[in-house]
């Protein structure tokens, strides 16, 4: 693929911590993440795994204390955002970048009309005052597929369907760069799920906006994503396109995660989940944080971090199981 | 919303007359005369006789609180039996000195206290948290005669500003607000600060920071009038506690109160004028908590569709 | 089909709400055979919970008969229905407030076995307590730990151990694995499967989750709004299901394969109101076949091939013709 | 799956996991927290010298007995708070006082919780009619003013510090079974009380074993800081005449009896005071800091 | 003036002499001028208490006594000397009954009395005044020795007593009796809302629990007397320390209850002049003699010589009183300290071993309803136990103290009775037909009861005296009570304030002030 591809965001050797008096939580280690413009990026892994706090590292909006980034790069479409200060940062915060949350009935204020809390967004960014950012309003209301008059209406009065698509609404209002979203239809129905989906893709399609889509289901980066990024105790273990990672799995995890689906077509099938849990994030194992659960460590992955292993010019894993001479064959178990 | 309050007036009706009964026959049984309160230390046997009979106290009880109770339901609050006069019309008559007093202090109370919760919980686990929190305890562990002696003494007699006593002017009324009203102050400073350290966590909070709003707006904003609905209960109840809790400083401040009135009328067995305040007491209490049910509607839109 | 274990007719279960009566089980019907499992699935508020605790007695039906093994549950006073539930048990889908925080692992397995009186002594119950945890694959060290020390996974296993620790025969699983993740849900799911296996166990598996419902359940009943739409084996329904709504969830499941081309239906609208719902199809309005009689009649559930019970007006040879 | 351990071992086994117990734990994270861990200390150091009292000091001697010729004496190293209306030594007054003061305090508290506790933890678990009935008899109990039912009871059983608490308990019941039954009420729709039924546990055990050990938390705190309020209330009734029956030495009833010597020997009323101000401070941290360290989630 | 209330003070005879208008010897002391301005027009007067009723009918109350003397006047009044002196009383001469008793009193009126409504006071208003307090329980007490009256003319009336009386011109100086409007009484006017008399002031406003208003009554029948001060305000300050601030900071002008222990720092202070007068209030630790071993003469002497009354005034009055003398108060005609028990440690001892009892057993408990009381009751718990007596102190608020005492529940308890004449302190406190009521050491002395009888009916001072002392002398012996102090009755006001003057019965005469 070519080298000079466009990055609208790109994370370097990110660390972040959040010290805790119970121990220090490394949730992020070293974390490398490019984002394509115009791409929809998938970052996937277990819970505890670093996902919503390396989204909520790109806005600076860990919780401090007891979180604190210790190190790395976040570049904005090449320009460092790292350790900006507050102004400029709220300045960025909904405009270059946004971000939906997981929780539609939790992330909306329950005391403010939706339309207000969609047009304070509109008001912060753009010039046209109160009057143009409710008229603007009205029209994200429309494109979500919501009557403009609801907009007077409070959260409880909708439904959690309806709440996502208002922070939908709110999160694309302004037109970001880049959208962040962290499971956004993790705590919905199956068939409100599937409507917001299709929303999204439309929507990002007609924005040509690029996305950051955090999610635990490969069913919906199967469906929506162009790149994904498989990440285990705050490191990306695994990196390609869909066609790298789903037909072509190296990772022992990533393999693993795809073991534990139950199978659509043989339900017969047995389960073959990833033994044992999630590592303490105060106490990471040494060497490679996921050999105590792998079906396949060996001596040297609980000594030494596996380097990066290139099988095409993007499609990486971090595992010791291979080498250049092997990576391009793979040496798992095919999923039944 | 009309029929939730004509609800809440109908649901008094069993709590007041249990009140006024239990009252009756706790104050029948208590040891203590109201004859002999009235006619004091040199009363003769034949004037204790003849002052029973005129007050109808050698009724039965149950007799007593009949009478008492129809008169009640014509809107008839008896009369004193100590000064002879209309227990309405004397409770109306210290009525405003008390509400305007409560109001003042909780007034008070709330100005200082909701900038020090707030400022608390923003700085939370700093030296200004540990500060204000201090002075809000402070509220709570300091006598209030004291307090108000205080204040009197440096106030009044040092710098001459307020008057020592009366309720004539509105001046009046500073010092003893805010004597009461620091009583008050360090409960409702602290659900402020607790309950605005819980909405900051919130997730609607992190989504207005990530739409770019300014800090302190969110505080204003988004997070205060969350954090409202917790300090509006607790001002809530403080205003029940002011209302009978303000005959110490209704005492030092020279204020004709119904907290006093009440004190007093207890202690001369005066039986009708404790009902009469006791029954004052209750309405207003239920009063506030109705204005308070109400506020929650307006400060919480969540809240508005259970009135109707 | 073996004598069913459990045969649930015509239960209801209303609330009482301020703006009237919410029918949030309405009228269904049911059985299940010992040994197997019945997938209970339907959007969110479709009253598959209440269906759960009401055949439990967790709540009392508003109206029905709830045999099991030929005994009316409904039928039974507090005490009969006390000493009954032993035999029918529960797995909550939340790990974290199903468990009592102020009790540690073992005191919440335990706990059946002292009400019940199952053994005479504590030492015996400590034992049998070790085996359980050991069954559910709880470390022993973890005796004495309490569930907030734990993970998701492992609370659900408690959640799992406390359902067997009094032998039950039948165990309602309201979502036992919603909350965790993929690789912790296969483990659990594996978990209820052997025990069944070898404890003759029989479930009513309640989840809003198709592909799991379909690898775990014999059969499966569709709920929409307190009623059961659809029901048949697992296989038949995946491979033909008739009621429009089925057919919208089972197109709405995002498949983990590239490969798999969806023709999704995106079903306009959501729930309605269960409040009073009046005596139509209720899920008329969000359906794209409704014709006049959709919302004029409420249709009855018809058995269209052995096992395959829809409840829909449309004719249903035809749909399936169609598929 | 069964290997066949004895049962004594299986015991053997639970006594060898024994680890941190709960209140272990909660001391573990109580003491994280600075201020309460300072309000605790000083709490202890109040409660241990108010035992020791007994001991530092004869009752007769150094407590009641009354010398006249060196009464209202400012402090001085000899009597480091000054002496009262009567010459008797104040610190040794205060001291002493704690012990009334204090178990005043505490036992009126645990007296109106037991009462208010099981009432309201009835009144949130049942709901409906029994918690109409409950509540709206707590509301008229609210509703007759403390002072009332001080007059009555005290007037009625004799003054006694017993009865004084009898008293103090009484008015504070409702406020208790309020409390409970709101903390109750959280509680009763979790799903581990449904867990408890399905297992077949009856409202008994119920109520006592999973509903009351978790709704105690916000009641814990509740009880720390009602204390501090006992506290004043005893002063506020010593006011009306009311108190701890003299020569008795309480913190309340020495305030009181030196409001009359406020201006010209401040000292009188600034150290019972004073007394009164750092219990209830430090009571308020260590509510505080329990609030937070009873509380699971927080870790 | 006997008025309820026992927080009065009492004392003994050290009374400046002399005319009533050559008081105020204490405001005597600066001529810088101080304080605040002062409006000449008005001058602010403080109480703790309000009164219960402005009628004069409708309370037995000091705080009311004090407000109706502003607005009423009596047939006859006090003088300083707490002796009765015609007020609206011209003159009056004592006729003899058929029996030969001197019961006939017939009085004339002085002419041209005015009532505050413009119309004129005569006979008619007197009888009528006099029938209409008869049937007011609130001054039953004062009321009984007027058995009739009678018209003479419109000037002129007879009261009928029962056999000769020495308590009638006491009684017609008490509130109770001071004259109203008979066309108001027959109307049914009530007077707690419009009080019309013939006193000094009339009546303007009252702001419950606040303040009473009044203003000087510019017809007022005697000139000598006249108010010189056109407005009254009279306010209620409850707490004795805010009282002295106001005070201090120049709000109030007057203040009638002052706090002993505000008595240094205001008596330094120039602005402020302080009056202090012994009162007639006689205060006692009283023991139920129907107990044992109260009943025991010798268990009651002992307690009578084991208090130290020094240090009782010093520890309850921070030293504003005087050591009680005897049984009776000192200062009231009739007063005798012979064979009283003054405190003396060793005499207390002899009487408890000639008791021959275990003193460790006696139960006494002191009901002490008040600070001050408590203060004593310590001091005196103290004392007792130096001869073995473990008292007890027990606090009751005011009502149960007195309905308790009064039915005769107790061992022991504090209290007082204050009032301005021997006769009716010996019979409220002593006089058998009384236990149950104001007789709380339940006295049954028939020979008590026959000197009371005939002391009054000794209309003939120097006869009551004899008869009078001869009473206290027996009750010395019998030591009924203990008594502890007569207090001072302490007031305070501005320097400039002038002609003040407190009677040892605690009245005082606003109508005679003026501004410097
Ligand atoms: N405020 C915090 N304080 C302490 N630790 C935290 C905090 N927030 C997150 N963590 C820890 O950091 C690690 C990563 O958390 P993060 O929320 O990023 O995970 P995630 O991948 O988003 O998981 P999920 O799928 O559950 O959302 C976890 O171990 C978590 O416990
Ligand atoms: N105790 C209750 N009182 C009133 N309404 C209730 C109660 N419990 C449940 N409901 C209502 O009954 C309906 C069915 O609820 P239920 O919990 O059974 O749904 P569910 O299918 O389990 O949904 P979910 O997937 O969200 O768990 C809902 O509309 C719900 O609001
Ligand atoms: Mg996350
Ligand atoms: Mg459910």
């Amino acid at each position: 693929m070519n080298s000079e591809k466009e990055l609208i965001l790109n994370i370097k050797d990110l660390k972040v911590e959040y010290r805790t008096e119970d121990g220090v939580v490394k949730a992020v280690n070293g974390l490398d993440l490019e984002i394509e413009k115009g791409k929809t990026h998938g970052l996937v892994g277990e819970t505890g795994a670093g996902k919503t706090t390396t989204a909520l590292s790109v806005l600076d909006l860990i919780q401090s204390p007891p979180g604190v980034i210790v190190d790395g790069i976040i570049e904005l479409e090449g320009k460092n955002i790292r350790g900006l200060k507050d102004k400029e940062m709220e300045k960025i915060r909904g405009n270059d970048v946004s971000m939906i949350f997981q929780d539609p009935m939790t992330s909306l204020n329950p005391v403010m009309t939706i339309e207000d809390q969609i047009a304070e967004v509109i008001e912060y960014h753009e010039s046209g005052g109160y009057k143009e950012a409710i008229k603007k309003t009205h029209e994200m209301l429309t494109l979500v597929g919501l009557p403009p008059k609801r907009g007077k209406e409070y959260p409880h009065q909708f439904s959690g369907g309806m709440k996502q698509r208002v922070v939908i609404a709110m999160a694309l209002a302004c037109r970001p760069k880049l959208l962040i979203a962290d499971e956004p239809t993790t705590a919905l129905d199956v068939t409100i799920q599937a409507q917001v989906l299709t929303l999204m893709k439309n929507l990002r399609n007609q924005y040509d906006t690029s996305m950051l889509m955090i999610t635990h289901d490969l069913g919906i980066i199967a469906e929506i994503c162009d790149k994904v990024s498989v990440i285990y105790a705050g490191r990306i273990i695994e990196h390609g396109n869909l066609v790298d990672i789903f037909d072509n799995t190296r990772h022992p995890y990533t393999e693993g995660l795809f073991n534990s689906l139950p199978n659509l077509k043989d339900r017969k099938a047995k389960l073959k989940p990833i033994k044992g849990l999630m590592p303490d994030p105060t106490d990471l194992p040494t060497g490679c944080p996921f050999h105590p659960r792998c079906d396949y460590a060996m001596d040297i992955c609980s000594k030494a971090y596996p380097e990066k292993q290139y099988r095409n010019d993007q499609h990486f894993v971090e595992c010791h199981l291979y080498n250049d001479d092997n990576i391009e064959k793979g040496g798992l178990i095919k999923r039944g | 919303m009309w029929k939730y309050i004509f609800r809440r007036f109908i649901s008094l009706i069993p709590v007041i007359i249990g009140v006024t009964f239990i009252v009756f026959l706790i104050m029948n049984m208590a040891p203590g005369d109201p004859v002999k309160s009235i006619l004091g230390e040199q009363a003769s046997p034949e004037a204790i006789e003849e002052l029973r009979e005129e007050l109808g106290l050698n009724d039965n009880v149950l007799i007593q609180y009949k009478n008492y109770f129809l008169g009640l339901l014509r809107g008839d609050m008896g009369t004193s039996y100590k000064t002879k006069v209309g227990v309405a019309e004397e409770i109306g008559a210290r009525l405003p000195t008390t509400a305007k007093l409560a109001v003042i202090a909780i007034l008070i109370a709330i100005i200082l206290s909701i900038p020090l919760g707030i400022l608390a919980a923003v700085k939370q686990n700093t030296w200004l948290d540990s500060l204000t929190m201090f002075i809000a305890l402070l509220g709570v562990s300091i006598p209030v005669f004291w307090l108000g002696l205080m204040l009197l003494l440096f106030f009044s007699l040092k710098l001459g500003w307020f008057p020592v006593s009366g309720a004539s002017t509105w001046q009046s009324f500073i010092l003893p607000g805010v004597t009461l009203g620091f009583l008050s102050m360090a409960a409702i400073a602290r659900v402020t600060r607790s309950s605005m350290l819980e909405v900051i966590r919130q997730d609607y909070i992190r989504t207005a920071r990530s739409k770019g709003v300014p800090y302190k707006r969110i505080i204003t904003k988004h997070a205060l009038r969350n954090a409202l609905i917790p300090t509006i209960t607790v001002a809530g109840l403080q205003i029940g506690t002011l209302l009978g809790g303000s005959v110490l400083t209704e005492t030092v401040f020279g204020l004709p109160g119904i907290g006093r009135l009440m004190i007093q009328s207890i202690q001369g067995r005066d039986i009708p004028m404790v009902l009469g305040c006791i029954i004052v007491f209750t309405v207003a209490f239920s009063i506030v908590n109705l204005i308070v049910d109400i506020i929650y509607a307006f400060v919480d839109p969540r809240i508005k569709n259970q009135y109707s | 089909m073996d004598k069913p274990l459990i045969q649930v007719k015509g239960l209801k279960k209303y609330f009482k709400t301020p703006h009237g009566m919410l029918h949030a089980v309405d009228n269904i019907d049911f059985e299940i055979s010992k040994g197997r499992t019945l997938g209970l699935v339907g959007e969110s508020g479709c009253g598959k919970s209440t269906t759960g605790r009401t055949i439990l007695r967790l709540l009392e039906p508003t109206d029905g008969n709830i045999f099991f093994e030929g005994e009316d549950l409904a039928s039974f006073n507090k005490s009969q229905m006390e000493e009954k539930r032993k035999d029918l048990q529960i797995i909550f889908q939340d790990p974290f407030s199903s468990l009592n925080p102020r009790k540690t692992i073992s005191q919440t397995i335990m706990e059946p076995m002292i009400i019940h009186k199952l053994y005479k002594t504590k030492a015996e119950m400590m034992e049998k307590v070790l085996e359980i945890m050991e069954i559910v694959g709880l470390a022993e060290r973890l005796v004495n730990t309490y569930p907030h020390e734990l993970d998701g996974g492992r609370r659900q296993r408690i959640g799992v151990a406390r359902a067997l620790s009094l032998n039950p025969k039948f165990i309602v699983c309201d979502e036992p694995v919603s909350a965790l993740d993929v690789s912790i849900q296969a483990q659990i799911l594996n978990l209820m499967k052997d025990l069944q296996k070898e404890l003759g166990l029989t479930y009513l598996f309640i989840t809003h989750d198709l592909s799991v419902v379909n690898h775990f359940s014999d059969e499966i009943a569709v709920m929409y709004l307190g009623k059961i739409v659809e029901k048949a084996t697992s296989e038949e329904l995946f491979n033909n299901p008739c009621h429009p709504y089925t057919i919208a969830l089972l197109s709405a499941i995002p498949v983990p394969d590239i490969h798999y081309k969806s023709n999704r239906i995106i079903l306009k609208g959501e729930i309605t109101s269960p409040i009073e719902p009046k005596k139509v199809c209720r899920f008329a309005n969000r359906c794209e076949y409704a014709t006049e009689r959709c919302h004029s009649e409420e249709p009855e559930l018809i058995e269209i091939s052995e096992g395959h019970q829809v409840a829909c007006w449309m004719d249903v040879v035809e749909k399936n013709a169609k598929k | 799956m069964t290997d066949n351990r004895n049962p004594v071992d299986a015991l053997k086994i639970k006594k060898k996991y024994k680890k941190q117990n709960q209140l272990k734990e909660i001391w573990h994270r109580l003491k994280k927290n600075k201020t309460s861990v300072l309000g605790l200390v000083i709490i202890g150091f109040i409660i241990i010298l108010s035992i020791a009292s007994g001991f530092i000091y004869d009752y007769d001697k150094d407590i009641i007995s009354q010398n006249i010729s060196e009464r209202l004496q400012f402090p001085s190293i000899e009597h480091p708070f000054g002496t009262d209306e009567l010459g008797r030594d104040i610190m040794a007054r205060i001291i002493y006082g704690s012990r009334t003061s204090l178990s005043i305090g505490f036992i009126t508290v645990v007296l109106a919780l037991i009462v208010g506790g099981m009432l309201g933890a009835v009144s949130g678990f049942y709901g409906g009619y029994v918690d109409n009935i409950i509540m709206r008899a707590m509301d008229i109990f609210l509703a007759i003013p403390g002072t009332l039912f001080a007059i009555t009871i005290v007037a009625a059983l004799g003054t006694s510090t017993i009865n004084l608490m009898i008293a103090l308990s009484i008015s504070s019941i409702p406020r208790f079974a309020r409390i409970v039954r709101s903390s109750v009420m959280t509680v009763r729709d979790v799903e581990f009380v449904e867990a408890a039924r399905a297992i077949g546990a009856n409202n008994f055990r119920i109520i006592t074993q999973h509903v009351i050990p978790n709704s105690l938390a916000p009641v814990i705190v509740q009880t720390t800081l009602s204390v501090a309020t006992i506290i004043l209330t005893i002063a506020g009734l010593s006011f009306l005449g009311l108190g701890v029956s003299a020569p008795q030495p309480e913190w309340g009833a020495m305030l009181s009896s030196a409001r009359t010597y406020m201006r010209e020997y401040s000292y009188m009323t600034l150290f019972p005071g004073l007394a009164i101000m750092v219990t209830i401070l430090s009571l308020n941290l260590l509510g505080d800091g329990l609030r937070d360290a009873l509380d699971p989630r927080l870790k | 003036i006997g008025c309820s209330n026992s927080g009065k003070e009492e004392s003994s005879s050290a009374q400046p002499a002399g005319s009533e208008s050559s008081s105020g010897e204490k405001a005597a002391s600066d001529n810088v001028k101080a304080g605040p301005a002062i409006d000449k027009d008005t001058v602010v007067i403080a109480t703790a208490d309000e009164t219960p009723s402005l009628s004069a009918t409708g309370h037995n109350a000091v705080a009311g006594d004090y407000v109706n003397q502003l607005m009423y006047n009596g047939l006859f009044r006090l003088d300083n000397n707490l002796n009765p002196i015609p007020e609206l009383v011209k003159e009056y001469t004592i006729e003899e009954d058929a029996n030969g008793e001197k019961s006939i009193w017939v009085m004339t009126l002085k002419e041209g009395v005015k009532f505050h409504d413009g119309s004129v006071l005569t006979s008619d208003d007197v009888i009528a005044t006099l029938l209409d307090a008869k049937t007011k329980p609130e001054v039953r007490t004062y009321t009984t020795s007027v058995v009739d009256v009678e018209k003479v003319n419109d000037l002129t009336f007879k009261i009928y007593t029962d056999g000769a009386s020495s308590a009638l011109l006491y009684d017609l100086s008490h509130h109770g009796n001071m004259i109203r409007p008979k066309a108001l009484i027959d109307a049914g006017n009530d007077f707690n809302t419009n009080p019309i008399g013939t006193g000094a002031y009339k009546f303007v406003e009252w702001t419950r629990g606040e303040e009473l208003k009044f203003t000087a009554n510019e017809e007022y029948f005697d000139p000598n007397r006249a108010p010189k001060i056109k407005n009254i305000v009279w306010k209620i300050i409850p707490e004795g320390s805010s009282r002295t601030i106001a005070l201090e900071s120049g709000e109030i002008d007057y203040i009638i209850e002052l706090d002993s222990t505000s008595l240094d720092s205001l008596k330094a202070n120039p602005d402020v002049s302080v009056l202090e007068v012994p009162s007639v209030s006689h205060n006692w630790l009283t023991v139920n003699n129907e107990k044992e071993p109260f009943d025991n003469l010798d268990v009651r002497k002992a307690l009578c010589s084991a208090i130290n009354r020094a240090d009782v005034i010093t520890v309850a009055l921070n030293g504003a009183g005087i050591p009680a003398g005897g049984q009776t108060p000192e200062g009231l005609l009739g007063f005798s300290p012979e064979g009283f028990d003054n405190y003396d440690l060793e005499a207390a001892k002899a009487h408890m071993a000639a008791w021959g009892g275990d003193p460790s057993t006696i139960k006494l408990d002191i009901i002490c309803s008040n600070d001050t009381k408590r203060r004593a009751g310590e001091v005196i718990q103290a004392n007792l136990k130096e001869i073995g007596i473990e008292a007890n102190l027990s606090s009751m608020d005011l009502a149960t103290y007195l309905s308790e005492t009064a039915a005769g529940n107790f061992t022991g308890f504090i209290g007082g009775y204050t009032t301005n004449d021997m006769v009716s302190f010996l019979k409220g406190v002593y006089h058998s037909e009384n236990i149950n009521a104001s007789n709380k050491t339940r006295t049954n002395n028939p020979e008590i009861d026959e000197l009371i009888g005939k002391a009054s009916k000794a209309v003939d001072q120097e006869e009551r005296r004899l008869i009078l002392e001869e009473a206290s002398k027996i009750l010395n012996q019998e030591a009924y009570q203990m008594p502890l102090y007569q207090n001072y009755i302490i007031s305070a006001h501005k320097a400039n304030l002038d002609n003040t003057f407190i009677t040892a019965g605690g009245s005082f005469r606003v109508q005679e002030w003026s501004w410097k």
